[in-house]
């Protein structure tokens, strides 16, 4: 998100779902498209069978890699390595497009400077990518017609997750691979409306539309709005959040749906503030293991059971619709917040309808001002849309980047926060399943997915099996310096030797008790999900 | 006898395909993939064919609940809002605005970010204000 | 076809009824009458019990070849389970076949529990056609 | 249309029937309705699209519900054959049924490659010739077994197991499916084992498959499943001279033996 922005001027995935079936290459990159994205991976599959060249870099082979034309598995956290590498051979070999980096960017002269070491020989002992294999890479992605990236968490949730993007944005605008239809650099939301809360500001730094809370001349545009005077600080992350808590700052915390006590790196420590802090509430529709440690849950409403918008992770505004109603007395969320709004005495929460709500955030938000619950009956609107006759905008930066200029960032490659040593020998990564979802608490109530699968696993190589003197199916406990979980192992050839992974869906072994919270991103502020150092100890050899 | 499909948008991801929520008799029984999404066209994934299956699983939330000592007791609506109010702006008085905060939700619709960021920033007074998404 | 490998020892999965088939095998044994180890007998009830799933199942775990055994046509035990089995090999040998694995793989007899020479001819031949085709293509 | 609606609303109000499954377009979407005395008023957004949804697999839906209603529904020529297998298969009483039949265009027909693009019965539209059309099957036909084999192991290695094919399927209508059968097929794998999983449900196809091809639209790999589907349809038509959806009193050779018949096929393929 801030890579992207950094570099032109807007987070967003630059380019919509529908195209990356015209594309002529499309290189994807820590993400787990069939699993996470399958119906984006229905394109990707098209696009192949059109004869794009589908190619996979990551350290396990999934499905989408198997499906691939080239796949190869780079060293966890070697990313930037492995980008400066490509732009280094495309750059010697001229393939880059230079009548697009002088009409369209600046700062190619400082990226050039370090690209310049970062040699084939040398990418290859970082990434433990083959020179030759980066050489095809880089060819087949330059000289494309239409090339398109595709990334999810496994470029994000690392120290440099923002460099790692703001690496696939050089990559994009040496090549001049962006601005086009079929092309652009794309980050894949994870959850259904990742997306629309963003451009909703909740973002501790932005109002809605991305309008810095730091600004003198947004900021009275919002008083103005709000009827009030409003903070020019910039707040506090989820992870600053809980870190807070434990210093005694935060008092008092409302979560709306989701499940931090799963879903944030190290659980013990995220336990420890919720059972600390002096008032949580937990708007949720089930009691969650969060819900557990709130002071008051307010039973809120299904997809089912209400209405209003989402915006897709191609920024498509699109309506959900009330089924039934919300089941016994629970309400469908947008009125509990109004009630509570004006139990707090606000006189800004007076709407009788989700639509009266987007109207009133909809003209307080210029990508959003053209769009209207009528509208999007009708058509298919993808932000930005700033009045009634825009169309919006399938892809972005089509005559000029967000920003103006898109901007090249030079980057070093920086190892990962934490690095096998004797004594957590191994690498752990986390990422999801096709069956599951984010901390399982709709999933595994449904009974068609839980017969696909109901328990944590960790995939092994068989020869990390085989010196562990482990075997498929038995159970191991698996520690890092944060905590530890027993889960039975899955033997997976196709996974990076040195290198395991574990679903994080399962509360009962949760992946996250062992992931790094510490180590964030200095900008993006995401912790290094996707790397930390673990060890695997052999049980009493029962089967799971 | 009341049958009709609901046209809504998958809320297992954020491709965001196009799904038809089969109804009877007040009662959500089924998923259909929208034949004419510009998305999806027609296709989805095991989660999006069973996107029903969460909505009347047991441990749904029903009722507001409040804690009392260790547990968390049935309460009614207004109880819980005044509750909630009150508590959150006595912390304010006390401790100021940014002592308090919210994780908000990739999960919920536009409508509801919007509102509570509107509680947070507006009636609280603090930047506090953030969700799971990058997690 | 392939030529035979060398060193190629044929899996193949032999499903025979109760009454007939089984009983076939049991008397080759008894009669000392040799047949390829590499057969695998297995008893169902009856032909008609030999769900077309497990014959998917033997092949998908690397089996190179499916027998099918059952009564003579007429003597059934329960009347007409083989004719069943004989229409279900018939369409399933066609099914395997439009998606590349050889029909050969899968083969059809009729083995009365009097036959136990019959049985072990079967076996040996049809070992020996598996031999030749080669090992199957799924096998891991 | 206007006499389409007529005929429904006449059905409804004298009771002849207690709802009628059609479709409703709303907002410029056709979506699968159920219309009733007691909605009457939605007759005027009656359609019917060239986009199809499962019909009989949701009839088998309200008539679980409501076993001694009747119940009208707007069949094509596939839902009309879907019909006569449910009944075949007693999973509804024809009697109790009343299927209000809508002929295919020839765009349709076309797309769908249907041979049959017309149902029994026609109250909407004009009947056209069915397409012949063999080509898929020729096509995997012309290859040698390694190429097939290739061919389908590389189409099935996409699958990701959405079970699309058989949630869309009129005729995937068990209790209980052995394509989640654990003992048959490893669970929690996308794609799943194959090709088990796909022969499998191909095997079940043979005798029940009315050949309409929603299980193809449903698939997000692009897999050619129908080729799969015809190919067996084909062989129970060629071997046994089966065809589906035809008759209601016919019975499936692979379940049933039939009372004159312990013939052995006789034109089997032996290579």
């Amino acid at each position: 998100m801030a890579g992207l922005a950094a570099a032109f001027g807007s987070g967003a995935m630059t380019n919509s779902v529908p195209e990356f079936e015209d594309a002529d290459c499309i290189l994807i990159t820590g993400s787990n498209t069939t699993s996470s994205h399958p119906l984006i991976a229905s394109r990707i599959m098209t696009a192949k069978a059109k004869g794009a060249k589908i190619i996979v870099i990551d350290p396990r082979r999934t499905h989408m890699a198997a499906l691939a034309d080239i796949h190869v598995k780079q060293n966890l956290g070697s990313d930037v390595a492995w980008i400066n590498g490509l732009m280094h051979i495309i750059l010697k070999e001229g393939w880059h497009n230079q009548s697009f980096i002088d009409e369209r960017t600046e700062g190619f002269e400082e990226l050039k400077k370090v690209i310049e070491n970062y040699t084939p020989e040398k990418v290859e002992e970082i990434t433990g990518i083959p020179k030759e294999t980066l050489r095809e890479i880089a060819e087949i992605y330059a000289k494309s017609e239409k090339s398109s990236i595709v990334y999810c968490m496994g470029i994000t949730q690392h120290i440099t997750g923002t460099d790692n993007v703001k690496s696939l944005a050089n990559l994009a605008m040496l090549t001049g691979q962006i601005g086009r239809p079929s092309t652009g650099v794309n980050p894949l939301r994870g959850q259904n409306n990742v997306q629309g809360s963003t451009d909703m500001a909740a973002i501790p730094n932005k109002y809605p539309g991305y309008q810095d809370v730091t600004s003198d001349e947004v900021r009275e545009k919002f008083e103005k709005a709000w009827g009030g005077p409003l903070s020019p600080n910039v707040g506090l992350t989820v992870v600053e959040m809980i870190n807070a808590i434990e210093e005694g700052k935060l008092k008092g915390l409302y979560i709306l749906g989701e499940n931090p006590m799963i879903s944030d790196p190290d659980s013990t420590h995220v336990e420890k503030a919720l059972d600390d802090i002096e008032f949580l509430v937990v708007q949720d529709i089930f009691l969650t293991e969060t819900a557990r440690k709130a002071d008051v849950v307010l039973p809120g409403s299904s997809f089912a059971e209400k209405d209003g918008t989402y915006t897709g992770t191609d920024r498509r505004l699109q309506k959900i619709r009330k089924a039934i109603e919300p089941l016994g007395d629970a309400k469908e969320d947008w009125e509990i917040l109004c009630l509570v709004g004006k139990a707090m005495g606000s006189k800004g929460f007076d709407f009788a309808s989700p639509s009266e709500v987007f109207d009133e955030l909809a003209e307080l938000t210029p990508i959003y001002h053209g769009i209207d619950y009528d509208r999007i009956e009708h058509e298919i609107i993808h932000w930005p849309c700033r009045d009634k006759d825009d169309p919006g905008s399938p892809y972005l930066h089509k005559d000029g980047f967000a920003r103006g200029k898109g901007l090249f960032t030079a980057i070093e490659y920086k190892p990962p926060a934490e690095l096998p040593d004797d004594e957590y020998p191994h690498q752990l990564t986390t990422g999801r399943l096709p069956f599951h979802y984010h901390t399982g608490t709709m999933t595994r109530v449904s009974p068609s997915l839980t017969h696909e699968v109901n328990e944590a696993f960790i995939e092994l190589h068989p020869e990390d099996a085989k010196s562990l003197g482990v075997r498929n199916g038995e159970k191991v406990r698996v520690s890092s310096r944060r905590g530890s979980i027993e889960v039975k192992v899955m033997l997976t050839p196709g996974i990076k030797k040195g290198v395991a992974f574990i679903p994080f869906h399962f509360v009962e072994a949760a992946a996250n008790r062992l992931t790094n919270a510490a180590a964030l991103d200095p900008i993006a502020k995401i912790p290094e999900y996707k790397v930390c150092a673990i060890k695997i100890e052999k049980l009493d050899g029962r089967e799971a | 006898m009341e049958y009709q499909t609901v046209r809504t948008t998958c809320t297992y991801c954020g491709t965001g395909c196009g799904v038809l929520l089969e109804v009877l008799d007040g009662e959500v029984i089924g998923t259909l993939p929208q034949k004419d999404h510009p998305i999806n066209e027609g296709k989805l994934c095991i989660k999006g064919w069973n996107a029903h299956e969460f909505i009347y699983a047991d441990g749904r939330l029903t009722k507001p609940l409040i804690r009392k000592g260790d547990k968390l007791e049935e309460a009614s609506w207004d109880e819980a809002l005044q509750y909630v109010a009150k508590r959150f702006l006595e912390l304010k008085e006390k401790y100021g605005p940014d002592s308090l905060g919210c994780f908000s939700s990739a999960k919920c619709t536009n409508e509801e970010n919007y509102l509570l960021q509107k509680i947070f920033r507006a009636v609280i007074g603090t930047n506090n204000v953030d969700h799971c998404a990058r997690l | 076809m392939a030529e035979t490998e060398k060193g190629f020892e044929p899996k193949i999965i032999a499903f025979c009824c109760n009454w007939c088939s089984y009983a076939g095998a049991d008397l080759a044994g008894s009669m000392r009458l040799k047949y390829p180890a590499n057969v695998l007998p297995i008893r169902v009830m009856c032909s008609g019990r030999i769900s077309p799933h497990f014959i998917l199942k033997a092949f998908q775990r690397g089996a190179d070849g499916v027998l099918v055994t059952g009564c003579h046509y007429g003597d059934c035990h329960y009347i007409k389970g083989n004719y069943i089995t004989k229409r279900r090999v018939t369409i399933m040998k066609d099914l395997l076949k439009f998606v590349g694995i050889d029909p050969r793989r899968l083969r059809a007899d009729w083995i009365a529990a009097s036959e136990g020479d019959k049985f072990a001819k079967v076996a040996t031949e049809f070992t020996e056609e598996i031999r030749a085709l080669g090992p199957s293509p799924l096998r891991g | 249309m206007e006499n389409l609606k007529k005929n429904i609303k006449d059905m409804l109000e004298s009771g002849e029937i207690a709802g009628f499954l059609g479709l409703i377009e709303e907002e410029g979407h056709p979506i699968p309705f159920l219309f009733t005395k007691d909605s009457l008023d939605k007759l005027d957004a009656l359609t019917v699209p060239d986009i199809r949804y499962p019909m009989t697999d949701i009839l088998l839906k309200i008539v679980r519900k409501y076993p001694e209603d009747t119940i009208g529904v707007m069949v094509r020529g596939c839902d009309d054959r879907a019909l006569i297998e449910l009944a075949k298969n007693q999973k509804i009483l024809s009697d109790l049924i009343r299927p209000i039949g809508v002929a295919c265009t020839k765009e349709m027909a076309e797309y769908c490659r249907c041979s049959q693009p017309y149902p029994r019965e026609i109250h909407y539209g004009e009947k056209v010739e069915g397409v012949k059309d063999r080509s898929d099957l020729e096509k995997v036909e012309s290859m040698d077994l390694s190429d097939r084999l290739d061919y389908w192991m590389g189409q099935f290695s996409k699958c990701i197991k959405c079970y699309g094919c058989r949630n869309i399927c009129s005729m995937c209508f068990c209790d209980q499916c052995t394509l989640e059968d654990d003992t048959l097929i490893l669970t929690g794998q996308a794609p799943p084992e194959i090709p088990i999983f796909h022969l499998i449900r191909a095997f079940h196809m043979a005798g029940r498959c009315i050949d309409c091809g929603l299980c193809e639209e449903a698939c997000p790999a692009h897999i050619p499943l129908r080729s799969l589907y015809r190919k067996v349809r084909e062989d129970m038509a060629d071997y046994l001279g089966y065809v589906t959806g035809m008759d209601e009193t016919e019975r499936d050779p692979l379940e049933f033996l039939g009372s004159d018949g312990y013939e052995v096929p006789t034109k089997i393929d032996e290579t």
